[in-house]
């Protein structure tokens, strides 16, 4: 057994709580990752599991056991950070047998099954190659590689992963963090991995935490949150591109219920319309993919008056950002279009698979088992 | 005329590098053109020759139409952004944004009203007292393009603005520089080694590599026309496919051999195709985006095990491992898939590639809809 | 349970400086106070006597004392400011990429870390009436036999220009430092916004190398103001060279008047505390 | 307008070439005659050891000469009862001794203060700088009673105690600063890897500051061998230093320059290496971290 359970964590620096009572568990054998904004608090999180940074209160439990005072090499975690830190004084195979020299460890190991077992992690890495250079002297793959190595030769209960690839080159990227989803797939090690980009936590996790301000806005598996986030704040986080967040009012219109938008009425499909007992006041947040976006050729009812913010090419298509109100709406298209900034644009909105948001607090207004049920890609 | 010229420009560093080798570039007036390359490939180097803050070895440079090889920076009327910000250190935000105007002895009284206008446009007003050290870098980069806009210059050079900020703000930030200069007009020159970058705020786009420009145009045409291999694994992401080929031919004409699959390449794209390259080890490029599923056996159909499915929303990435080496393909994330499942592939060969062994690229570019995108 | 062992480590790592500079600094700081209170002689070896503020009175009467704090004050003054201004101009002319400098300002350093006495050394024979070297060149010009240390002002200033030659090399070399520190972009950036070379040198350049100057200045000044080496090889506090640390040196060791002698100390570690405390704070705002 | 601020360029860019090594000459003018007055001086030490005692009370100075070697000689093995090699060798021991102390206690120190935070960290840090700059003629008045009262006066120990004492100082704060620039990661690595606190300082931090200790341990070397007035006072004969031995010269009645200068040569000597070894890294040394 080697989940992972946070309870009740609060860590506060001087005035600033961060954490208030943050509570998470990663079960065992998962690949977790952890996303948000910087100064979200991910990487502190990290750092409580791994004991380099103490909570004010609140237990860490490691495979059911509380960890709280035990220091970091009683906890049986391996930590590969952001920066590598290698020891630049060490060779890369003397980076790698590291750990297993501490004489903290009780299984320490010397002499021929101490190379042995360098040597196959090497191996496993693919830098054998590299084992007598000085780690001065790598790329920042192969760096990152070291330390990954590094922090599974003692193999850790848990593998703790502080942005891994962030350093890397686009195409390096893709590749490590393909090596990464299959390198857990092969060992099974509970991994918790910390990035702020969520493309790549999608990419590789099994369940994805996504923090805000020191506090879980959604857990869960990838597709979940792409498709049914929890709180305004995912929706906007989450996919490339994500939801665009519009103010909206509910209103009734002709006994219907509509949703106005600056100035256009727009009639709500009636699914939403038994989620909405939830709703504390009239004021939504409408969350949208820019696929369900359609510029429109004229100004009608039911349509959204907006400005060309601004614009640029993704991939093949072209991105528009119109600013409606004060609201910044994405809509692409496959279309060749001469536009300007600031140009006025009627959009039509597609509300069928939008989700609204209460205004106040963010979350999500309905249950998701209203909508077709997710994940019909398998990851197993 | 164009608003910048390199005519043939080299420049070689005392200790013999060849930074830039003969390059010819013509900017239009009031263009956004990006310099994209890896790092260490003359992008910078380029752009320094043109702020006059490294002398042209060979070539000349042109601005308007006039050769400013000797100008000094300070008589060349251009303002920059620096990768590092490249602020005053001793010098609050106010002074900094000042000093090109204190350089050319403005009145106190307009000054103060200049910074101000910038400072609010940028929304730094209540930074104005604080020194370098105490900004964050968004505030920073701000500041320096505050000191970059405060007066009129003919041209704005941009080193990588976006280099040292955080993912988010440069996404925002990239909106903002695409709006700065449809305001202004002022012809730009961005350096950047972020494809997606450069295709988000440019009109053009200048592939550098070694020192050598590989292709100039719109991201469109390097995205579906490169002229060689390194292009096109440059731009794009995900990354492109590459599998080792060869050409044979059908009844059908020309055909590429990607592993055990025979896929036949239409007409329009294989002229002036030689058979000089028959026997060469080619190089077979597809986009992720244009590998479809297939369920039939064809002799053009690829086979191979799922080894990796990675969700991103609307699609996933899916990686194939077939024997010649291992494919990444785009699909809708709907579809049920599950690993290690046989899968058999076909490419849209209308957009794929060809690479000859020196990396240029060996088919005719595909037709696409004429005119510029923006 | 982690936080005592994290207390006995750091107690391990520095404990035993603590305690070595306790027992070297703050107890022979307050010996040093207690000594000052009392008659307390070199050669008398009977008790030493109490005598309350009685030196402390005697010292400002004592005119040797007051003037020996000019004569020290008069020779910081000469020698850091002639440093500075040498060392921050030669600073400049070292920065030059001109082939060679870098060896020839190497060479300029070797008298940095010389040995005082043996500087003292040279420079009272270079300094000698009868066949010094300097006198001859003096000589040679047409000066006349100039008795350079045994002359009121001229031997004063004899000892500042041997501090003068063992010091600038350092002032230029930190100054030089300071200069390279200077990013390349800040010129960079200088060009861009249009400055002229005026302009770039006072508003970029001396700018961004007056922090560098201000703590070579203090660092010098306390360096020179507790020098004894030169005097003691080269005037033994003659001809108005009687400068503080040696009046205390004399009365100590000479004189055996360690009573009086502790008061002046007193007053001196008072003086230097006030100039070391400018150079902490320069260090703090740096370190920050 | 645009046009307008562009004058003809070639003319302007000419100039600035054809002045370009007349200033370099100037340049190069004005450091060789900085370069000949720094090493004046250790000319006339070099050659007047060399010389005869006629040759060195000549008037006007003599130039060219044959060089002897008689005075390095009497300096070490004939003068009167104890020869130079006898102070040269407590100097030796006292600096060697002396260093290897400051360069640990102050290396541990050090790490200490850059790397576990408590209440007053900074002052301790300011406290044990402060004491560097204490002026020794005030200090030595009350050590010199400690030491007579401990009957530690005319020893080794004594010295290299005094000198241990001073040296600390400089070394924490100095490697204070190298250990505050090393990433906190790369031990925060080594504690997850398994170390404790006084392995990571021994195996981690302490070789990756390796050019700040070698550094650090050079100039306190240099002071311990140079330091003169703690030596005077607190050594009569036995536990005398060089230092001491050329103070004789300033008393003494009859003026032999040419073995003071000899030993003046052998004082200098090591100084020197050490200062051309150095050049990189003495102004962080020098100016206690505040210009790199």
């Amino acid at each position: 057994m080697t989940r992972v359970y946070l309870r009740e964590i609060c860590l506060s620096f001087g005035r600033f709580h961060l954490f208030d009572g943050l509570s998470f568990e990663c079960p065992e054998h998962a690949y977790l990752c952890l996303v948000g904004p910087s100064g979200c608090g991910k990487t502190t999180l990290l750092r409580i599991v791994a004991g380099l940074t103490h909570p004010d209160s609140g237990d860490i439990m490691i495979g059911g056991a509380r960890v709280n005072d035990l220091p970091p090499w009683g906890r049986g975690v391996g930590l590969a950070f952001q920066n590598y830190a290698l020891y630049p004084h060490l060779s890369v195979a003397e980076n790698l047998a590291f750990p297993l020299r501490a004489r903290t460890r009780k299984d320490r190991v010397r002499g021929a099954e101490l190379h042995r077992r360098v040597r196959d992690m090497a191996a496993l890495l693919q830098i054998e190659p590299l084992l007598h250079r000085s780690v001065t002297q790598l790329s920042g793959g192969q760096q990152q590689r070291v330390a990954l190595g590094r922090s599974l030769i003692c193999n850790p209960r848990v593998l703790l992963l502080d942005e891994p690839i962030a350093h890397l080159d686009v195409r390096l990227r893709y590749q490590m963090r393909l090596e990464l989803k299959r390198l857990h797939q092969r060992a099974g090690t509970t991994t918790i991995q910390v990035t702020h980009d969520q493309q790549e936590a999608l990419a590789v996790a099994d369940i994805v935490a996504v923090l805000k301000d020191g506090q879980l806005e959604q857990i869960g598996p990838p597709l979940k949150l792409y498709r049914h986030p929890a709180t305004a704040f995912v929706a906007a986080f989450i996919g490339d591109p994500p939801m665009s967040i519009l103010r909206a009012e509910l209103i009734t219109d002709d006994g219907e219920l509509a949703l106005r938008i600056s100035e256009a009425v727009i009639p709500l499909p009636r699914k939403f319309i038994r989620n909405l007992t939830g709703a504390r006041s009239t004021k939504v947040l409408l969350g949208l993919r820019p696929t369900q976006v359609a510029l429109a050729d004229y100004a009608g009812p039911h349509t959204v008056a907006g400005i060309i913010y601004s614009h640029e090419i993704v991939g093949r298509q072209l991105e528009l950002v119109l600013a409606i109100g004060n609201d910044r709406l994405r809509y692409r298209t496959d279309r060749v279009l001469r536009v300007s900034v600031g140009e006025h644009v009627n959009v039509s909105l597609a509300l069928d698979n939008a989700r609204l948001f209460d205004g106040g607090t963010g979350r999500c207004l309905g249950a998701d088992d209203d909508i077709a049920e997710l994940g019909t890609v398998e990851t197993v | 005329m164009p608003a910048i010229e390199f005519l043939s420009v080299t420049k070689r560093y005392p200790d013999g590098t060849v930074a830039v080798s003969s390059l010819d570039l013509a900017i239009e007036p009031a263009e956004y053109v990006c310099l994209l390359g890896p790092s260490g490939c003359g992008k910078s180097s380029t752009l320094r020759m043109l702020a006059g803050l490294e002398e042209v070895s060979e070539g000349e440079l042109r601005l308007d139409g006039r050769a400013i090889n000797g100008l000094p920076a300070q008589r060349r009327d251009m303002a920059m952004v620096f990768e590092n910000y490249a602020l005053y250190p001793h010098l609050n935000v106010f002074d900094n944004i000042a000093m090109p105007l204190v350089a050319r002895g403005r009145a106190a009284s307009e000054i103060c009203t200049r910074v101000a206008r910038v400072a609010e446009a940028l929304q730094i007003s209540d930074l104005l007292k604080r020194y370098p050290a105490q900004l964050s870098g968004g505030q920073r980069q701000r500041v320096g393009v505050g000191r970059a806009i405060v007066r009129r210059p003919s041209t704005f050079l941009l080193d990588e603005p976006f280099g040292h900020l955080e993912a988010y703000l440069r996404l925002q930030l990239r909106a903002e520089f695409r709006r700065l200069h449809e305001r202004l007009g002022t012809t730009t020159l961005h350096i950047t080694h972020d494809h997606e970058e450069a295709a988000a705020v440019s009109d053009r786009i200048a592939v550098i590599e070694q020192g050598r420009l590989q292709q100039f145009g719109t991201f469109l045409e390097l995205l579906d026309n490169p002229v060689n291999r390194f292009v096109a694994e440059f731009i794009g992401s995900p990354p492109i496919n590459l599998l080792p080929a060869q050409l044979t031919g059908s009844e059908n004409g020309p055909c590429v051999k990607v592993g055990p699959a025979k896929v036949p390449l239409p007409m329009a794209r294989t002229a002036g195709l030689s058979q000089a390259v028959a026997s060469e080890q080619l190089t077979f490029g597809v986009r992720p985006e244009d590998v479809y599923f297939d369920t039939q056996d064809t002799s053009e159909t690829l086979f191979g095990d799922v080894v990796a499915i990675e969700p991103q929303g609307d699609f996933s990435l899916i990686t194939v491992d077939i024997t010649v080496g291992t494919i990444r393909a785009m699909m809708s994330s709907t579809t049920i898939l599950r690993r290690g499942q046989r899968v058999g592939l076909r490419f849209d060969v209308s957009r794929a590639h060809l690479f000859a062994a020196d990396g240029h690229s060996l088919l005719v570019p595909p037709v696409r809809p004429a005119g510029k995108a923006r | 349970m982690q936080r005592t062992a994290l207390r006995a480590t750091l107690a391990v790592l520095i404990g035993p400086s603590l305690l070595l500079l306790t027992a070297l600094n703050v107890a022979p700081f307050f010996l040093g106070v207690y000594m000052s209170l009392y008659y307390w002689s070199l050669a008398n070896l009977g008790p030493p006597r109490f005598l309350g503020l009685l030196n402390y009175e005697y010292l400002f009467a004592d005119y040797r004392f007051i003037d020996s704090i000019k004569v020290s004050l008069l020779f910081v003054v000469l020698s850091v400011a002639t440093e500075l201004v040498l060392g921050t101009t030669l600073a400049f002319v070292f920065s030059s990429r001109a082939r060679g400098m870098a060896s020839l300002r190497r060479i300029s350093l070797l008298p940095v870390m010389v040995m005082p006495l043996v500087a003292g050394l040279v420079w009272f024979y270079l300094f000698n009436p009868t066949y010094g070297t300097v006198t001859w060149l003096c000589y040679a010009v047409g000066l006349g036999r100039i008795p350079f240390l045994t002359k009121d002002w001229l031997a004063l200033l004899c000892l500042v220009i041997a501090d003068v030659w063992q010091w600038t090399p350092l002032v230029m070399v930190v100054v030089f430092a300071a200069l390279q520190s200077i990013p390349e972009y800040c010129y960079e950036a200088g060009k861009m916004d249009g400055l002229s070379q005026r302009q770039m040198l006072w508003r970029i350049t001396l700018p961004l190398i007056r922090p560098a100057i201000v703590v070579i200045m203090i660092l010098r000044a306390i360096d020179s103001f507790r020098n004894i080496e030169l005097v003691y090889m080269m005037t033994r506090g003659g001809s108005g060279t009687e400068t503080l640390p040696w009046y205390i040196y004399s009365t100590a060791f000479i004189d055996g008047n360690l009573g009086s002698a502790a008061a002046m100390a007193v007053v001196m570690v008072l003086f230097v505390t006030v100039l070391t405390q400018f150079l902490v704070g320069r260090l703090r705002y740096r370190q920050a | 307008m645009r046009e307008a601020t562009i004058p003809p360029p070639a003319s302007r860019h000419r100039s600035v070439g054809h002045w370009r090594p007349l200033r370099t000459g100037g340049l190069l003018a004005v450091a060789v005659a900085f370069v000949g007055w720094c090493v004046f001086p250790f000319y006339i030490m070099i050659t007047t050891a060399l010389k005869t005692d006629p040759q060195i009370f000549a008037w006007p100075p003599v130039w060219l000469f044959h060089p002897v070697l008689r005075n390095m000689q009497n300096a070490f093995f004939v003068v009167g009862g104890r020869s130079a090699l006898f102070f040269l060798m407590n100097s030796i021991i006292v600096t060697a001794v002396s260093t290897i102390l400051a360069v640990l206690l102050g290396s541990m120190t050090a790490y200490g203060l850059a790397r576990f935070h408590f209440p007053g960290d900074r002052n301790i840090a300011f406290f044990i700088l402060s004491t560097r700059f204490a002026p020794p003629v005030a200090f030595v008045i009350p050590t010199y009673v400690l030491v007579e009262r401990v009957g530690l006066l005319d020893t080794r120990l004594a010295l290299i105690i005094v000198y241990t004492a001073a040296n600390v100082s400089f070394v924490t704060w100095i490697l204070r600063g190298f250990f505050v620039d090393i990433p906190k990661e790369i031990e925060e690595a080594a504690l997850v890897d398994g170390y404790r606190h006084i392995e990571i300082f021994w195996r981690v931090a302490l070789p990756l500051i390796k050019p700040g200790v070698i550094t650090t341990g050079i100039l306190c070397a240099v002071f311990s061998w140079n330091e003169f007035l703690y030596a005077m006072i607190l050594t009569q004969s036995r536990a005398s230093t060089l230092p001491v031995y050329l103070s004789q010269f300033s008393g003494s009645t009859t003026l032999v320059w040419d073995q003071y200068m000899a030993v003046g040569v052998i004082a200098v000597l090591p100084v020197l290496l050490a200062a051309w070894w150095l050049e990189k890294h003495l102004v962080r040394g020098m100016t206690f971290g505040a210009v790199r």
